[in-house]
């Protein structure tokens, strides 16, 4: 309420465009580096290659999560707009990066494991998580007012976070009395490397990502903000 | 504290929106103590958002507004004690009865449930104090909503179109309730549509128009049929 | 075996890179709109005061 | 002093809840009706056989429980929106967790009363012997009523106020249930089979825990909720 034009409005910076670039050239080169360079195991051939890009995307997913229940905190304490509106961006970015690794994990499952799915603790945990993205992100899309938007979803993004602990122990604790099967192989070290390199590159996307995005939203309060103020500009 | 503080109500410029509609363009009003203000308007004008931004139901987009001092955003719950708002939904529960909903928000209010038949039969529902509401004429209702509204012994009413549905007796009741009010060195805020029942009650009259506040009449004169026709002409027709 | 495998480290990461294009287009191009809404929105109050 | 009120106002609200539901009678005897054809409806999908009968017992009378139960959560906000009751109701000053602590006795008791009904045709229909072991069964039952109704009645404190609501309480409620239904389902289907792996005591732990985090984040939260 206290914001105005002004203050939410997002200058272009030359800065974020850099940053975005380096993140991308950084994403190239961690790939194609991992890729040439990693060298086929004895029992999965290449197939561990598909590693380097499920692991980051599981790893971007989950951090993604927690900047939406740090920042949906943050406006439960704060009440300030701009927390919601970051939280908003990085439940999208996350969402995005949990179904991508939903998808990576079922092409990895397929010739590793013999099945498209398996109920596996992380497995299932990572489906419940993308449900509860979805669910927020239908709560955003249902709820008009801005303030009520706001309120909902930052109790339903905390919720979500805490909850996820939760299911995966309650997942484990299940699939361990139904004995199925065990978790993929443990990593050579030579794979470690470009585990690592790849998942920094994935993060400066996301950091990058969740920027633009919270960009966008903020202009769009800014222009609405806008047009409040040449509504009520005649008093 | 200050002169201030002392107003019933004090609202600077509030405005609200729903989605893309501003329904108040910045309404400035200030109300004393023991006055009894009207607010007409043709439907849309903002009236009834006015009156549920005071209530503290919706919050407002822009301005400000404290009654007897309480800001109504920062503290609600202060305003709350002092308020009595009469929507324009009597908000009763259909499957209890006349008493038990008075029941219901007496225990609400922490105030004792003695003394709640009197209360009915003040609004003249005694006669049906163990009916379900469900069975209740929109009369009936707003009597009973009254009823529980004076639970609260509040020292600012703010009724929106208090008169609606009522007949003669119902009336005189709600003018009492407001002269009671009043005469407790309350004050009283009325949505109106047409000023006719509300004939000396008035002290002020506003209208609003498009969510701004267009003009300013006393009492007396705006209650002239042939004085209030032309500015008041687009908010009597609802009846 | 080798084959099919190929076949699936490719799908993975065209999908990956899919993914990761297809959101930075969705939100540069939403991200100019949005730019162009706020910049005339405040282009027409300059005038107003 | 303040918490005597605070409970005499969370005592009101359950007894007007409950006298409102009681009165209207048709509202639980439909959803009741409901959950005892999903009974009958699972009972088809998964064969006469006696056996496999048996071991999904446990499970299609939570997911009976759970759907029906939606649809109580949703009715339990309807009866404040319909008639407008939610405005005098957010208006009387004092704490507004106490509306929400309210309505979670009485839903409370809506879905233990619609949990017995479903668990009496469920043990007949899916010939269910009842085990020695009964009363942990019925603390696991109760521990994960609370846990639901706990979650289902904030989130539909939300959905029932959009546009949505059919299709946004189950869409948020079901994902955040997945600890309460796993626990609720393996933990009964242990004590029905005699708890040969003693597992039955880490899902009561469980749900224990899950009630305890989520009654009190719920309790914190709706005030912010409702406020909106």
């Amino acid at each position: 309420m206290n914001e105005t034009a002004d203050t939410m409005n997002v200058p272009r910076s030359r800065a974020w465009t850099l940053f975005g670039v380096f993140a991308f050239v950084a994403l190239i080169a961690a790939q194609v580096h991992a890729v040439l360079t990693s060298p086929a195991d004895r029992d999965m051939g290449h197939l561990q290659k598909i590693l380097y890009v499920h692991v980051p995307a599981a790893w971007i997913m989950s951090l993604a999560f927690l900047v939406v229940f740090v920042f949906s905190i943050r406006y439960m304490w704060r009440g300030q707009e701009k927390d919601d509106l970051l939280a908003a961006a990085a439940a999208e970015v996350g969402a995005t990066f949990n179904g991508l690794t939903l998808v990576l994990g079922m092409i990895w499952g397929k010739p590793a494991w013999g099945a498209w799915w398996v109920w596996d603790p992380r497995v299932t945990t990572t489906l419940v998580l993308f449900m509860i993205f979805v669910g927020y992100l239908a709560l955003r899309s249902f709820v008009d007012d801005p303030e009520r938007r706001a309120q909902w979803s930052a109790a339903v993004g905390a919720f979500g976070a805490i909850n996820v602990p939760i299911v995966y122990m309650s997942v484990r604790w299940w699939r361990t009395l139904h004995q199925i099967q065990s978790s993929p192989s443990t990593m050579d070290s030579a794979y470690v490397l470009g585990l690592r390199t790849n998942a920094i590159a994935f993060m400066l996307i996301m950091i990058y990502f969740i920027r633009r995005r919270y960009e966008l939203a903020r202009l769009r309060r800014a222009t609405e903000l806008i047009a409040d103020a040449a509504a009520l500009g005649g008093t | 504290m200050n002169a201030e503080s002392s107003l019933a109500v004090d609202a600077q410029r509030i405005a609200r929106r729903f989605g893309a509609r501003w329904c108040l363009r910045g309404v400035s009003l200030q109300v004393r103590p023991g006055e009894v203000v009207g607010l007409a308007g043709a439907n849309g004008s903002g009236k009834t958002t006015f009156l549920r931004v005071l209530s503290t139901l919706l919050k407002p987009n822009a301005g400000a507004a404290r009654v007897y001092g309480h800001d109504v955003t920062r503290a609600a719950d202060d305003v709350r004690r002092h308020v009595g708002f009469l929507a324009h939904t009597a908000g009763l529960y259909d499957d209890l009865t006349a008493l038990e909903n008075l029941r219901f928000a007496a225990e609400m209010l922490g105030r004792s449930p003695e003394g709640l038949e009197a209360s009915l039969d003040r609004v003249g529902l005694a006669r049906v104090a163990n009916d379900r509401v469900r069975g209740f004429s929109a009369g009936m209702q707003r009597r009973l909503a009254l009823a529980r509204l004076m639970l609260m012994h509040p020292r600012l009413l703010l009724l929106d179109e208090p008169y609606a549905n009522l007949d003669a007796a119902g009336i005189d009741i709600m003018n009492a309730v407001i002269t009671e009010v009043r005469n407790a060195g309350g004050a009283a805020l009325l949505v109106l549509h047409e000023l006719a029942p509300a004939a000396g009650m008035l002290d002020r009259v506003l209208t609003l128009v498009d969510g701004r506040i267009a003009a300013e009449g006393d009492g007396p004169a705006a209650n002239a049929p042939t004085a209030s026709a032309p500015t008041l002409a687009s908010a009597a027709g609802a009846r | 075996m080798t084959d099919q495998n190929w076949a699936f480290i490719g799908a993975a990461y065209a999908i990956t890179w899919g993914v990761i294009l297809g959101y930075l287009i969705r939100v540069h191009r939403a991200l100019a709109q949005a730019r162009a809404e706020f910049e005339s929105a405040s282009k027409h109050t300059e005038r107003a005061p | 002093m303040a918490w005597r009120e605070d409970w005499r106002r969370v005592r009101v609200i359950a007894w007007k809840d409950i006298t409102t539901e009681r009165r209207s009678k048709a509202g639980f005897n439909s959803v009741a009706a409901l959950a005892v054809t999903i009974l009958v409806l699972f009972g088809f999908a998964l064969g006469p056989e006696a056996q496999a009968l048996r071991d999904a017992a446990a499970g299609a009378v939570w997911l009976a429980a759970l759907f029906a139960g939606v649809l109580a959560f949703n009715r339990s906000f309807q009866v404040e929106l319909e008639s407008g009751a939610i405005e005098p109701l957010l208006l009387y000053p004092g704490s507004r967790w106490t509306i929400l602590a309210g309505k979670l006795l009485a839903n409370a008791l809506f879905v233990g009363l619609m949990l017995a009904i479903v668990v009496i045709v469920g043990v007949t229909l899916f010939q269910v012997t009842i085990p020695k072991a009964w009363p942990s069964l019925l603390g696991l039952f109760a521990l994960g009523a609370v846990g639901l109704v706990v979650l289902g009645t904030f989130y539909a404190a939300m959905s029932s106020r959009t546009r949505a609501r059919e299709v946004l309480l189950p869409l948020l409620l079901f994902p955040m249930l997945v600890p309460v239904l796993l626990a609720a389902i393996s933990g009964s289907k242990a004590l029905l089979t005699g708890d040969l792996m003693h597992e039955a005591g880490a899902w009561i732990r469980l749900l224990v825990a899950y009630d305890i985090v989520f009654v009190s984040a719920t309790l914190l939260a709706f005030e912010h909720v409702i406020e909106a």
